[in-house]
């Protein structure tokens, strides 16, 4: 339990400087908000009481506390571009991209685990040598032009969706719309995840105690689900934590090749519009999400090889 | 009784035969060493005789004879019901002949789970029972241990129990203490032999070190690129090698007479 | 004193461990180990895996910074040569490549007397020539030792140490690799301080020996009188366990 | 490299890709930007990839548009492999507190994905090739730093360093002398690697039309130019996406080639 309670302050300590970091260059980005939110016309008189009432002459520091205090009372401050409150217009957007994200994410754990214990089961077979090939094209293609590609084969030519017509309503509604990007941005993970997971089987196969097990009248394929899947477990969880800070990264291209209306989009538009507030909290949020996950992914890997959790750090 | 007969082995890659045609017979309840130096063949004559050899790999000619059966042209799934069943092995490095992320106690059961229809608790009990034999204190505690968290000598004893733990007619072991401390070396050694007294359990060492074989073995095999070029009484071959290259390894050996 | 080679005094050495309470606690490796070396005199250090003995090489060798405790050479440059035959010569080039690299970096010689000198040590520790053009993983574990050997020489040192310089190798090729450090000796008067967890073979080449346990000496002596005649429980244990 | 296919057909690939390339850096069928042509034409003889909706010939667009991508991804990996090799090399080298602090400033930025990174950093830098390079450099140091620095630190640890030590060679001997031969296919396969990140990352940002003006136009822009026309010209885009494909899977092979080459 120890382990955990470190692992935790050094997560929430690397959140505070994450988050610092993106305050710090967000603040130099969007220049002078006052004349952003007054237009050039207004007098310096009204630009000086707007920008005191906001704050901004306080020094870096005070307005990042003040942020910072408000974030964790769920207040991210008021969008310039829209003026509605941060939260509110992330909460509207969060659904869409939520449900990307998590969507290719279990097209990567559905797709590439079977095909990557099966090429590894039959290494060498038509299946690997296939895989081998597919995999290196597939890895190739940048997820935006599959997404083009979708959305001219799919949507255009066999009208499977209407291209640009993102349906209203909840997750229900847009799930299917979703399956193309997620499956766009998924692709290349899904590539990377069999070529990884087929290596470390192939690896650990040939490890020792591979052999002590047929020594003891265990067919190869008992080996390879009582034993060596375990062993890949730790690489596996390592490489799928990293995963999803590729998949929010695809999220933010994807959303806006398929017109999706979620926090990817809102980012580029208040980038675009020097909208600091929207801009920075949407970065510290998509942060937290990869932060998080390689928490999980760290715990996960404890519990499954208990090497790690001794004092020593004594991996093999 | 387990009996070799003109046993040739050959990796298709390899120019020379590994084994050059070897006899070698195994009686109910003896302990017999099989000496030489790297490349001398005795560790393929092991992962034959044990049916762990790639049989893609290689061309086999000649007879294994285990229990009147001869392994190498027993299909896979009959050969699986010799393994871990009539032959046991241990092998030299204990620490990465186990599965890191796996119990000690699992692993010593597993021979019973692939081999028995015991439940569960009769498995565990068993597993206790035979890692009380080697000599491990609190048996209780070892079982639920993983492999990182025991010494060398602890595991290798471990091995020894999994090994051992469906009663096998042979145990195969390829160079057992050679990855291990002098003392701790000297009671494996007093073990096996105890074992073999107790059980009846016919053992093959296999080791580079003539010192080791002679400490339990009755009878000892000296092999040399493939072949073996000396076979007898353990005592006899130590003190009147008729071979050449079998005196050459005693007299290699640093003798307290010459300095 | 004049033919002292090495002298150790009061060695101690300690490093940080932190158990998986997350205390911190110091492991002592070495505790208080003095001894001296002559020229021309092969020293054993004798005792179990764990015990200190790596720890001390790099103490003397000073690859590692000492806790305490005083290490005086009387000769400059020690050279060492390792166990593992695999790791100790650099894989990307050639032998002739490796044995000619502390003469290249000296500095002083041209190409044609780096040659003359790389052959003459190849011959000398019986390396044949057409070794001398191929890579360290073309070459058996015993012609590996003897290259590390070359490289030792080459740069004319007063003391080797050789940590458990044999025992990776068959019991024939240990014993050829033994004569020659002996023969290199004789002729050249080099020091060995040479570790070893086998009895036998610090018996067959060493002149006096040191027992090592938990990083202390407990026993010192000529190597018969420590065989015939062991004090320390502890190696008369060593002693039967090797017997 | 016996029968090393990944690496032959990789070169062989990656040689077109960048003649194409470099072709149109000296030659284009037509003037990119001359509009003096009929809209929309499909693809010919004297148009291979037909006309945009401007009646600009496409070819000769993705031509000078791939020479930018190409320019670009050089340039920052020239930048992280220098920066990247010699941080790499003396924090796996020294270790101690620099290496604690690189490695934690490491974390930091992996958790950032690098979309994010590089579309805050061209808003500070402002547009234009030079600034994409120096920002994509930037995101693709650390990544390589870290493999160049466990490389080092593993090589460390091999008693050929201890010997080439005790023979008393210099620190910047024993690295690049000694260690680098040993490492430099791992080094190469990683560098692959961060070529084919930086020319995805340029192409989405100039997709997203972040820090490109239309005049110095990548291909990532003309893609996001093709999709308006998807319909009525699906070979603009589909011709554009193609160079990219085949310059990336070219490299990645001889990446891969390399990785194979060595184990």
């Amino acid at each position: 339990m120890r382990y955990t309670a470190k692992k935790l302050a050094t997560m929430l300590l690397t959140m505070v400087i994450v988050s610092l970091l993106t305050f710090v260059a967000f603040s130099l980005l969007s220049g002078d908000a006052a004349t952003r939110l007054l237009g050039t016309e207004a007098t310096p008189e009204k630009l000086e009481a707007l920008r005191r009432a906001l704050g901004l002459n306080d020094p870096l520091l005070v307005r990042y506390a003040r942020w910072l205090l408000g974030a964790l009372h769920g207040d991210l401050g008021v969008s310039y571009q829209y003026s509605q409150s941060v939260s509110a217009l992330i909460g509207q957007r969060l659904g869409p991209t939520l449900t990307l994200t998590a969507l290719s994410f279990v097209l990567i754990l559905l797709v590439s685990i079977p095909l990557g214990v099966m090429s590894a089961k039959y290494a060498g077979g038509w299946l690997d040598r296939t895989l081998t090939v597919l995999n290196q094209v597939v890895m190739a293609v940048p997820p935006f032009f599959t997404g083009i590609l979708f959305t001219y084969l799919f949507g255009l030519v066999l009208h499977w969706f209407i291209a640009g017509a993102f349906p209203i309503g909840g997750p229900s509604h847009y799930l299917g719309y979703l399956f193309f990007p997620a499956l766009a941005v998924a692709l290349p993970r899904i590539a990377m995840t069999v070529k990884l997971l087929r290596t470390s089987i192939l690896d650990e196969a040939q490890r020792d105690y591979v052999r002590t097990s047929m020594s003891r009248g265990r067919s190869r394929s008992g080996i390879l689900y009582r034993h060596v899947l375990k062993n890949t477990l730790v690489p596996l969880v390592t490489f799928l934590a990293m995963t999803v800070a590729d998949l929010l990264a695809g999220s933010v291209v994807i959303e806006q090749v398929f017109a999706v209306p979620g926090l990817g989009r809102l980012l580029l538009s208040s980038i675009a519009n020097r909208d600091e507030p929207v801009a920075r909290a949407i970065v510290v949020l998509l942060a937290f999400a990869v932060i998080l996950c390689n928490l999980l992914a760290d715990l996960l890997a404890r519990r499954i090889d208990p090497r790690l959790t001794s004092g020593a750090g004594g991996a093999a | 009784m387990v009996e070799i007969r003109d046993l040739h082995v050959r990796f298709h890659d390899a120019s020379r035969e590994a084994v050059a045609g070897i006899d070698l017979t195994i009686h109910d309840g003896e302990i017999v060493g099989l000496v030489g130096e790297s490349g001398s063949g005795k560790t393929v004559t092991a992962m034959t005789l044990s049916g762990l050899i790639e049989r893609k790999k290689v061309s086999l000619s000649g007879e294994v004879l285990v229990g009147g059966r001869d392994i190498l042209r027993l299909p896979r799934t009959e050969l699986r019901t010799i393994q871990g069943r009539e032959i046991g092995v241990v092998f030299q490095e204990p620490m990465s002949a186990m599965d890191p992320l796996m119990r000690i106690g699992a692993q010593v059961e597993e021979a019973l789970a692939v081999h028995t229809q015991l439940t569960k608790e009769q498995r565990r009990a068993r597993a206790l029972e035979v890692l009380r034999d080697v000599d491990l204190p609190a048996p209780e505690e070892i079982y639920r241990k993983y492999p990182h968290e025991c010494s060398g000598g602890q595991l290798q004893r471990v091995m020894i129990a999994a090994a051992i733990v469906t009663d096998p007619h042979l145990l195969l072991l390829d160079e057992p203490t050679t990855a291990l401390d002098v003392t701790v070396q000297a009671q494996i050694l007093a073990l096996l032999r105890r074992l073999n007294q107790e059980r009846g359990i016919s053992m093959l060492l296999i080791s580079h070190n003539l010192q080791v074989v002679r400490r339990i073995c009755s009878r000892v095999a000296v092999m040399q690129r493939g072949k073996i070029v000396e076979k007898g009484e353990m005592e006899r071959v130590f003190t009147a090698p008729q071979h050449p290259y079998t005196a050459k390894l005693i007299n290699a050996i640093p003798h307290r007479a010459q300095r | 004193m004049d033919d002292l080679v090495l002298e150790v005094k009061n060695l101690t050495s300690w490093y940080r461990v932190t158990d998986d309470r997350g205390r911190r606690h110091d492991k002592t490796v070495l505790r208080d180990v003095s001894f001296t070396l002559r020229r021309g005199e092969i020293l054993g250090l004798v005792g179990e895996s764990g015990t200190g003995k790596t720890t001390l090489v790099k103490n003397v060798l000073g690859l590692v910074k000492t806790n305490m405790g005083e290490i005086i050479h009387y000769t400059k440059r020690p050279q060492m040569i390792f166990q593992d035959p695999y790791s100790s010569l650099n894989p990307a080039y050639t032998v002739g490549w490796i044995l000619e690299e502390p003469l290249r970096i000296y500095g002083k010689y041209d190409a044609a007397e780096r040659r003359r000198r790389v052959e003459e040590i190849a011959e000398k520790v019986g390396l044949p020539a057409e070794c001398l053009a191929r890579k360290p993983n073309g070459l058996s574990g015993g012609q590996r030792q003897r290259v590390s050997i070359g490289v030792a020489l080459i740069q004319k040192p007063r003391l080797i140490i050789a940590d458990e310089p044999v025992s990776a190798l068959d019991v024939t090729i240990q014993r050829q690799i033994l004569e020659l450090m002996r023969s290199v000796r004789d002729e050249l008067g080099i020091s060995f301080l040479f570790i070893s967890h086998d009895l036998n073979v610090v018996y067959q080449l060493c002149d006096r020996v040191m027992v090592m346990k938990d990083g202390r000496i407990v026993e010192e002596n000529t190597v018969p009188e420590l065989f015939e005649h062991p004090r320390e429980p502890y190696t008369r244990e060593l002693l039967s366990a090797a017997d | 490299m016996k029968k090393n296919t990944f690496l032959r057909v990789g070169l062989v690939l990656t040689a077109l890709v960048v003649g194409f390339i470099a072709l149109g850096l000296v030659w284009t069928p037509y003037a990119p930007n001359a509009m003096d042509f009929s809209r929309l034409l499909p693809p010919s003889l004297a148009h291979p990839m037909g006309t945009d909706k401007f009646g600009r010939d496409i070819l000769s667009r993705v031509m000078v548009g791939a020479g930018d991508t190409l320019l670009i991804a050089l340039g920052t990996v020239v930048i992280g492999t220098v920066v990247g090799t010699l941080v790499g090399a003396l924090t796996g080298w020294y270790g101690g507190w620099v290496d604690e602090l690189l490695m934690r400033l490491n974390d930091a930025l992996a958790s950032f994905p690098s979309i994010l990174i590089l579309l805050v950093l061209v808003s500070l830098l402002g547009g234009g090739q030079e600034h994409m390079m120096l920002a994509l450099g930037i995101v693709f140091i650390p990544s390589y730093a870290r493999i160049v620095r466990s490389e080092f630190a593993r090589a460390r640890t091999q008693n050929y360093v201890r010997m080439a030590e005790l023979m008393g060679a210099s620190t910047a001997r024993i690295l690049f002398v000694h260690i680098l031969p040993n490492i430099w296919h791992t080094l190469l396969s990683a560098i692959t690697i961060g070529f084919n990140n930086a020319v995805l990352a340029e192409a989405a940002m100039s997709y997203l039309s972040i820090g490109v003006s239309p005049d110095e136009a990548s291909l990532g822009y003309m893609l996001s130019e093709s999709q308006s026309i998807l319909g009525s010209a699906p070979w603009y885009a589909l011709g554009t996406g193609l160079i990219i494909v085949l310059l990336i899977l070219g490299v990645s092979l001889i990446g891969e080639g390399l990785q194979r080459g060595e184990n």
